[in-house]
């Protein structure tokens, strides 16, 4: 069986990042192996907590949580690009919980695991 | 050993396609998803020779969110599984984004 | 002298609809200037012109269809809609466009009209 | 005396804002009155104080800031765009308080009060 | 009653600067700023007749930052200063982003 | 069969240096895999050959030069870097660049060299 690992670079306000997760989740319930996804660039965007996006409109962060809910999917954070863009672990924390807060290692043991890697 | 192309901007707009058929290898697969729909009736897809084999493939909801029709004669229509299965079954995946 | 009347305002529209918040941008400015009665002009240039075409339909990508707001414009009093005729052209585009009242304006139109606002603003 | 109003659309981690804060300092420095500058689409992110950039680069948010202390420069924050990026004027709070926290009526204001109006 | 362009993008890599031509009218002014100094010794310049009498400038340390020349028989050497000054001899500015 | 080797990994830069992080990003990624003997090889296509032409100071623009970094690809063991010939010729741009050791390659072998890398980024 393949695996499959993905990066996610654009934020959460754009239609683009709906297409990323149409395919992992597309890929996740035909059986596919996700490794993980990594979260880079504007793709941090997608952790922050306190972002607002209005109630008619896709809610990118919350349907990220609920693949990591349902299939364990892994959700690695690239904290040094989430760091520029206003996202802290610290105090005050707004890392959603449900993010691994990683650095660019983990995208090297991402290639590795899998048979393919997708950029979106 | 194809490569599958993920072609996701204007040509219009941007040079990203343009670069996309600069590496282009016989055998070698594109999608069109995202804004890469407003390329399928674009001047530079006849550049690209039958002879190369070259199999060219749209996101069909993809397409139709904006307005774009699509020739069955050149383009294969897709969906979301079709792409995980592309993804699989040739051997490196490049985003032109 | 001081300006009496408030200015007149051109909004340029130069990418496709759904990809990035453009469009949806540049029409919040153009609904509260309408609504401010502030004069305000749209033009759509380049990628921009996708925005006007038919048979759009942004629900099939879960895109909230800002498009359909389009209609609105009279009601704001967003009455100057210019095209470029060259625009469409490129990208083998017809006049059809999900609105009425659009005027396809030829290249050194096009310019002339727009050099006639105060304030540019482009998305 | 003519005025000057600026908008800035681009985040503090792109050297393109290094531009827009270079023209609205040089501009304040010749005597130019400049009516205020708005921030809207990625621009926001100049609000972020919890965003944090490494110290060897251009801070762009300390030096909006010290061009608001020195010159009185008003500081617009479009609070729609602002809160799809994550940025809160709730609890926790993390707008630096040298931003006014606006709406696009705002940007109407500056229009009608400036002579000129620079987007960035 | 010109207007000022502030051209800000590569057209090798987008529309914006082909755009900006496309509105271009006699005795505007052309700024190259940013990464608007990769369009240089691009062949659209070639296209801006001499008849238009529009204005080419280009600020010093964006383009030198950016290790390109610049040809002083086709274009006005300018600062930030100067920037600041174009914008209220001309008539309206549009940034080209 | 389980891969045994680590695979062999591409990355794309095809933006100008200064005015996104599209070229830092990329650059961050290559030393990490480098620092983790991940063989990995750099290609510079389309306005992405820019980064490489000599005389730029990005210090003049206020932007910390992570373009002199390049200096330190050997030492990371980055020893493959690959320049699109065409992309070259596009910009009249020459070959003189500010490391050594570049590859500049026609279309064809540009692209046949990209093909026989497992997976590919592209910023």
């Amino acid at each position: 069986m393949k695996k499959i690992a993905v990066v996610v670079t654009t934020p959460p306000y754009s239609n683009l990042s709906v297409t990323a997760l149409d395919y992992v989740e597309t890929a996740l319930k035909s059986g596919v192996e996700l490794v993980g996804v990594f979260f880079y660039q504007d793709g941090v965007m997608h952790a922050n907590q306190q972002a607002q996006i209005a109630s008619d409109e896709f809610q990118c962060l919350q349907q990220w949580q609920l693949l990591h809910q349902r299939f364990q999917l892994p959700l690695h954070l690239c904290i040094t690009a989430a760091e520029k863009r206003g996202l802290s672990d610290g105090q005050p924390n707004n890392i959603h919980p449900n993010f691994t807060v990683s650095g660019l290692g983990e995208l090297v043991e991402l290639v590795n695991k899998a048979d393919r890697l997708v950029q979106f | 050993m194809p490569t599958l192309h993920i072609v996701r901007q204007s040509t219009f707009n941007s040079d990203d396609f343009t670069q996309c058929l600069q590496v282009l290898r016989n055998n070698d697969v594109i999608v069109f998803i995202d804004d890469g729909c407003y390329n399928l009736h674009h001047p530079l897809i006849s550049t690209i020779g039958s002879e190369a084999n070259i199999q060219l493939s749209v996101i069909d909801k993809h397409a139709k969110a904006r307005g774009i029709t699509i020739d069955e004669s050149l383009y294969t229509i897709i969906n979301m599984n079709n792409l995980v299965e592309l993804t699989l079954t040739t051997n490196r995946v490049i985003t032109w984004q | 002298m001081p300006h009496i009347l408030p200015k007149l305002t051109a909004i340029i529209n130069s990418k496709a609809p759904f990809s990035n918040t453009a469009g949806k941008d540049a029409l919040d400015i153009a609904l509260i200037f309408g609504s401010f009665e502030q004069p305000t002009s749209l033009f759509f240039q380049g990628d921009g012109v996708w925005q006007l075409i038919q048979e759009q339909n942004g629900a099939l990508i879960s895109v909230k269809d800002y498009l359909k707001t389009f209609a609105a414009f009279e009601f704001y009093d967003l009455e100057n809609i210019y095209v470029c005729q060259e625009s469409l052209f490129q990208r083998s585009l017809t006049t059809d466009f999900h609105i009425e009242k659009v005027q396809v304006l030829a290249k050194k139109k096009f310019a002339d009209k727009l050099a006639t606002h105060h304030t540019v603003l482009r998305f």
